[in-house]
């Protein structure tokens, strides 16, 4: 029988913390956060303040005085790079914020109101699905004033998709269910069904797909970064990573310029993709073991699978 | 004349005789005549141009059976190219690259002024009301039409620092828009601005700039605007963001604040001229051999056009302007392109941080022969690729 | 009933061409810049020389009746032929084939494309070929052996491979397999080599492709492991696989007779998809280690402001997308019985 | 006599087939619910009887106002159902609660039991102090049969077995004290042993509280103890509608007639041969033209498939549509 709480926000978390792989992802997400924070705490220098630079600052190797050594303009790799967690954290959290918000408004409106809203909205998400993303990105990014607002709009607008399509088929299938009838047949309107059943259902998948989002962002604002459309004043990992190429880093020997943000976005990315996974898992018991196994072992699912082009069972049209 | 005259190519009659106007525009050009020493055997589109010897040639025919000048996607990689021998010559690196490649027993730098000189530069929105064009929107900080705020800034500029880390040292601290690289044209009597934060406070102080709410931005001194510009410079220069964050931080020391944004260069170009809706921008130029250009720009006629970027507007200047440029004795000439350039560094209407150098590089054990000791630097010109020959 | 899925599916295919069609005119005039000013500040440049750039790229003619330009709005005349527009010359154009001339080259734009996409095929086309075949196998062995050391350490690598920003790896691998193994920094072939056979040009083309497909191989592979993995073990959970261990069949039956076929018919789909979201990988790629394709091609454009490239290879870009996506549809209906039985 | 409480009169409701489709009006329909007319008058049980798929549960739906119907009226308490919306339907269903055949579907598995039995006085903003809320809950909860209601508030429907959720779900139709009860199959998902429980619950509901109930099933088995009368649903139409003895003890209609064959007697001997149905229901969207169970009759004459017999009054209260009934 039903050994397992079903669904439901709280349950999830309580069965995520017995996961180990989504603790590890979570912890390692949660140092990122740490770092950024206490930047101002743990980095040797003040970026507003740096020390003088002079041309002997230039690409000097890891040492005491500078931990992670000086990029191209002579200042403290470390600090920068603390720093830049607060800049590639917030446009991670900033984007998917949007994209998700949209997403999930969108999947839940086809879902829940169907019929032709549904059928406009899912083929206006087909359209921006084909679209290719980043290539779009490029030219709003290029062809407006780059700040960091309009890339994390841009990485926002661009990224609901996915969302839209995985929240409106968790929307439809929970709205099949005869609790729902019974809330209709008590009385209740749209609004209170959203709110009190449909939403807590859907909530644990907005959360999984919120932290892959998120590692989405964080890669695509460090791809636009690197392609010189990244705002140069909000010194991300991207950003860094991009004064590093087109400045010559690799050829100048200073790797560790290139390392450090590189290994940040990785990491975080990792993070979350781990986090994604954990929490999946948890909704997913099936997926714990499968026939031909003797072991019961924890089951990854793919990140984009569930989220970047989920392969669509064809719709009855 | 000289200055016309050097944008006008000698064009084969066989080929362009017979054109209609209308023919010409849509001619693609894509078989090469010439006389040469070399002629172009293939070529790639952002991949390769691979040149032949041209065995008919008048000179003296190169030693080399041909040259290959190839396209890479970044000068890192070029860089490395250099490195491992796939190439035996880069005619572009970035200047952080230098110290590695002194450092190389096989690579051999060479440092100098460009075939064409750059002008990195750093623009005032000076355009009086009166002056303003139809088309302009003017919205220019008033405080920056005052000389004293622009010679403050100009104190608070380190452009040795500029040079060092931005060039990594290869560069010339810059005066005007004229470069070093014009040779007699340049005015190299001309006393800087030195590098001096008191005396910029001090110059500011004086003047009544004061900040009277004590939020370390200094005031107008009627006390109603902040002395806080607006930055900007074009997206596709990879040292403009650099530049910005050294302003920004010198000029911070002096009580004035900037808001950084690079901008894409047609933005750059709407916002700049002659629309004149911006504050400062960075900037550059490239140069013709002849300055007759350079000083045009600084004219009170090319501010309605959008070539005259600052708006800087004054008679005494404009005079001399109309003087050179009918002015056929190249001594006397000299002497009035020099007073112009002495008035230029008076009234700043534009700050110039360096003069930008060349630096390439090639194999030493590949060819020799190589052009190093000229006053321009391009290891690419046939007057090189025609001496070269293999490393015995 | 599936003759008229297939025709539906087809219809919309061709709606959504034709929306991409208006999106990619519209957004170019629609985004801030003058295209006749671009990439050209030079100021010697007079009116007349302005104007006829602007007639020799059919920018004189008004955008579209009624607007001389969209952004900023200037109005004119509305009862000027429509076919005398710009957007329907642009429409027109298609048709014939035609994607309006680079700014920057001066060349066709439609043969720049051709060429460069060939470029992009092979090297995506290689690098897909050897992401699936390894993703694929390292993913049927991670199932298998669901649990173990074998197991684990297959994971790891695909979800470190997959959080890898891909320039980054391009980079990094560029600087160590020229610096290492003598592999060549950029381009697709030694530019003057004169090729004593065929097979030494293809080793040519092969040396300078090793480390960028590498590159792409890795980015992608550890994405196709992770679906097959999970799309086994969701195979391998179902009741008849049960059934058939019952009936005695050993694991590596099991696998081949019924497994297999099953959890591949995921990949299929997602495989065909992914055709149209490699091009942000090519991007990159191309970009680090000057490859002469499509990618490379979008982002030089993008420097240059060069707007019909950029115009027609966001077009051929889509469009691919879409075909893409109907034939991973199609396919999907041919291998799954019960699509067809809807 | 007085009016009766439900006054349902050649109730319709069609639903379109096909998908949603944003340039294409669908063509064909299912004749769900087609032509249906019947009361029940106040404290009356009336069950419902049917194949599943023969159109009981969209008839409820209809009834509630969930679904419309394509024509025809429901007169529910002197009100016109059909002609209500938004704030006035909300109000008159305040009046109509349902049960809903699967507990373990119905109930929100997020939701503890107080929440759901309070449930539907927050939809309509009733007892809207705390304390008053709570103790009709509560009073709920024990006419529902779970007692100590304390013990039961705090619970998830996870923690309860199948009979105490119907009975939840029974307590929170109760709390709004309707005067009119849908009970969709609430006992066809218990274990055997437990319907009993539900069934004289519902028929102690109904004597005590004067509750009218619509109870429909597809087991005539389950109705004896708590309907008065019973309606037999074929296709969307009512074939035989008649006092529970008298439809149980004398069917007219030949598909009653086989239901009763198939139906467990509690006393083995008087089973009676089974009579079991040749062919499959008719797809509902393409329908026969003359009686629709002509094609499964087992007695069926030419007659049959040539028209379709009309609902024809018997005797007393006892109506049946069939040509030989």
């Amino acid at each position: 029988m039903e050994s397992s709480h079903p669904g439901g926000l709280t349950a999830t978390m309580r069965n995520f913390s017995r996961n180990r792989m989504g603790m590890v992802g979570l912890a390692m997400l949660l140092l990122a956060i740490a770092l950024a924070v206490f930047a101002p705490v743990i980095a040797p220098y003040d970026p507003a303040k740096p020390p003088r630079a002079t041309i002997m600052d230039i690409y000097l190797p890891p040492s005491a005085e500078h931990p992670f050594g000086t990029d191209d303009a002579g200042q403290d790799v470390l600090t920068n790079f603390l720093y830049g967690a607060r800049v590639s954290l917030m446009v991670g959290f900033f984007a998917s914020f949007i994209a998700v918000a949209i997403g999930g408004v969108m999947g839940l409106s086809a879902g829940f109101i169907g019929g032709r809203t549904d059928n406009i909205l899912m083929r206006f998400t087909d359209i921006m699905l084909v679209i290719p993303d980043l290539p779009l990105a490029v030219v709003i990014v290029a062809l407006t004033k780059p700040s960091l607002w309009v890339i994390v709009l841009v990485i926002g607008l661009l990224g609901w998709t996915s969302t839209a399509r995985l929240i409106r088929s968790q929307t439809l299938s929970v709205k099949q269910r005869r609790f729902v009838t019974r809330a209709r047949a008590v009385g209740a309107g749209n609004f209170y069904i959203i709110r009190r059943h449909i939403l807590p259902l859907v909530l644990p998948l907005l959360v999984v797909n919120t932290v892959l989002v998120i590692s989405l962002a964080i890669l695509n604002e460090s791809t636009l970064s690197f392609l010189g459309l990244g705002d140069p004043t909000a010194p991300s990992w991207g950003q860094m990573l991009n004064f590093a190429f087109t400045r010559g880093a690799m050829s100048a020997g200073g790797w560790w310029a290139l390392l450090a943000p590189g290994i940040g976005i990785v990491w975080v990315v990792l993070a979350c993709t781990l986090i994604g996974q954990g929490l999946e898992q948890v909704l997913n018991p099936r997926l714990a073991s499968h026939n031909l196994s003797s072991t019961k072992q924890m089951i990854l699912r793919p990140p984009r699978t569930q989220s970047q082009h989920a392969p669509q069972a064809p719709d009855q049209a | 004349m000289e200055s016309q005259l050097f944008s006008l190519y000698i064009l084969p009659e066989h080929l362009w005789g017979e054109k209609t106007a209308q023919a010409a525009i849509d001619f693609t050009n894509d078989t090469m005549v010439g006389s040469g020493p070399f002629k172009l055997a293939e070529y790639r589109q952002n991949q390769f141009v691979r040149l032949d010897t041209n065995q008919d040639y008048y000179g003296s025919v190169p030693k080399v059976d041909g040259a290959i000048l190839q396209t890479y996607g970044n000068q890192d990689a070029l860089v490395q190219a250099l490195k491992t021998g796939e190439v035996d010559m880069i005619t572009e690196m970035p200047n952080t690259a230098v110290a590695a490649l002194r450092n190389d027993a096989n690579i051999q730098l060479v440092v100098g002024a460009p075939l064409d000189p750059g002008v990195t530069d750093i623009i005032f929105n000076l355009v009086p009301p009166d002056q303003c064009p139809p088309d302009g929107k003017c919205t220019g900080h008033p405080a920056l039409k005052d000389l004293t705020v622009r010679k403050a800034l100009a104190h608070a500029t380190d452009k040795q620092q500029l040079i060092d880390i931005v060039l990594l040292g290869l560069g010339t601290p810059g005066l005007t828009l004229i470069p070093d690289g014009l040779g007699v044209y340049y005015n190299n009597t001309l006393q800087d601005y030195a590098f001096d934060i008191a005396t910029a406070n001090k110059l500011l102080d004086d003047a009544g700039y004061k900040d009277v709410n004590g939020d370390g931005v200094r005031e107008t001194p009627d006390g109603k605007a902040p002395l806080s510009f607006r930055l900007n410079w074009a997206g596709d220069m990879s040292s403009g963001p650099r530049i910005a964050e050294l302003l920004s931080k010198t000029w911070g020391e002096i009580g004035i604040k900037v808001e950084m944004q690079g901008l894409d260069p047609d933005t750059l170009t709407s916002v700049c001229c002659p629309a004149f809706d911006y504050d400062i921008i960075i900037w550059g130029w490239g140069s013709d051999p002849d300055p007759a250009f350079l000083l045009s720009v600084m004219t009170t006629d090319e501010i309605p056009t959008g070539t005259s970027e600052s708006g800087y507007s004054n008679p005494e200047y404009d005079e001399l302007f109309a003087q050179q440029a009918v002015e056929t004795d190249k001594e006397k000439r000299k002497e009035l392109i020099w007073e112009m350039q002495a008035i230029a560094l008076r009234d700043l209407p534009y700050i110039i941080p360096y003069y930008g150098q060349n630096v390439q590089a090639f194999r030493k054990d590949r060819f020799q022969g190589w052009i190093t000791d000229s006053s321009k630097i391009a290891l690419e010109d046939p007057s090189s690729l025609s001496l070269i020959e293999p490393v015995k | 009933m599936r003759n008229r899925r297939l025709i539906n599916k087809v219809a919309w295919a061709l709606f959504t061409i034709c929306f991409v069609i208006v999106l990619n005119f519209f957004l170019f005039r629609i985004l801030p810049g003058d295209p006749a000013r671009a990439g050209i500040r030079d100021p010697r440049l007079t009116a007349e020389a302005q104007q006829a750039i602007r007639v020799r790229f059919g920018l004189d003619k008004p955008v579209i009746n009624c607007f001389a330009s969209i952004n900023p709005p200037k109005p004119a005349d509305c009862f000027v032929n429509p076919l005398d527009t710009q957007f329907f010359i642009y429409v027109g154009n298609l048709f014939r084939g035609e994607f309006g001339i680079s700014y920057h080259s001066n060349q066709p734009v439609a043969q720049v494309l051709a060429e460069r996409t060939w470029n992009t095929l092979l090297l995506i086309g290689v690098a897909q070929f050897l992401a699936i075949i390894l993703g694929v196998a390292l993913g049927v062995i991670a199932a298998w052996k669901l649990g173990t050391p074998v197991d684990y350490s297959a994971l790891i690598f695909s979800l470190v491979a997959w959080s890898l920003p891909t320039f980054w790896l391009g980079i990094i691998l560029l600087f160590w397999g020229s610096t290492n193994l003598g592999l060549p920094i950029g381009g697709m072939v030694t530019p003057g080599m004169n090729y004593a056979s065929i097979w030494a040009q293809v080793i040519d083309v092969g040396r300078h492709m090793f480390l960028p497909t590498l590159t792409y191989t890795i980015v992608f592979l550890g994405e196709y492991m992770l679906i097959m993995r999970s799309s086994l073990i969701d195979v391998l959970s179902e009741d008849y696989v049960l059934t058939a261990k019952a009936k005695g069949l050993n694991s590596y039956q099991i696998l081949k007779a019924h497994a297999l076929r099953n959890a591949m018919l995921p990949m299929v789909t997602i495989i065909a998809l992914n055709l149209g979201f490699t091009v942000a990988g090519a991007v990159q790629i191309e970009t680090v280690f000057s490859w002469p394709g499509l990618g490379g091609a979008i982002y030089e454009a993008v420097g240059q402001r060069d707007y019909p490239m950029l115009q027609g290879a966001f077009l051929l870009l889509a469009v691919s997308v879409i075909v893409a996506n109907l034939v991973a549809d199609l396919l999907y209906t041919y291998l799954d019985p019960r699509v067809q039985l809807e | 006599m007085a009016s009766p409480l439900v006054a349902v009169r050649n109730l319709r409701t069609l639903f379109p087939v096909g998908a949603h489709s944003v340039f294409r009006a669908p063509a064909t329909f299912v004749h769900a619910v087609d032509d249906v007319t019947f009361d029940i008058d106040e404290g009356e049980a009336l069950a419902l009887v049917g194949e599943s798929g023969c159109g009981k549960s969209t008839l409820a739906l209809t009834l509630l106002g969930l679904e419309r119907p394509t024509t025809g009226s429901i007169d529910f308490a002197g009100q016109e159902m059909t002609a209500l919306k938004g704030s006035e339907l909300k109000a008159a269903r305040r009046n109509m609660q349902m049960i809903f055949q699967d507990p373990y579907e119905s109930l929100n598995p997020l939701m503890r039991v107080g929440e759901i039995v309070a449930e539907p006085l927050i939809v309509h903003k009733l007892a809207n102090a705390r304390s008053d809320r709570e103790a009709r809950v509560r009073a709920a909860l024990e006419a529902a049969g779970l007692k100590p209601p304390e013990v039961y508030l705090e619970r998830y429907p996870y923690q309860l077995s199948g009979g105490q959720r119907q009975r939840v779900a029974i307590a929170a139709a109760l709390v709004l004290e309707p005067r009119l009860l849908l009970a969709d199959e609430p006992v066809s998902m218990l274990d055997v042993s437990i319907r009993a429980e539900i069934i004289n619950l519902l028929a102690e509901l109904k004597q005590t509280r004067k509750i009218s109930i619509l109870f429909i099933t597809h087991d005539l088995g389950t109705v004896t103890a708590v309907a008065d009368r019973i309606a037999v649903m074929y296709l969307g139409r009512i074939v035989e509608l008649g006092r529970t003895a008298d439809v149980l003890t004398q069917p007219r209609h030949p598909y009653t007639k086989a239901l009763l064959s198939v139906t467990p007697a509690p006393n083995p001997r008087l089973r009676k041969e089974r009579i079991i149905l040749k062919g499959e229901t008719p797809d509902p969207t393409r329908l026969p033209g003359g009686c629709r169970f002509a094609p499964r009759c087992p007695v069926a004459q030419p007659l049959c498939l040539a028209s379709d017999p009309p609902l024809t009054a018997l005797e007393t209260g006892h109506t049946a549509a069939c040509h030989f009934g």
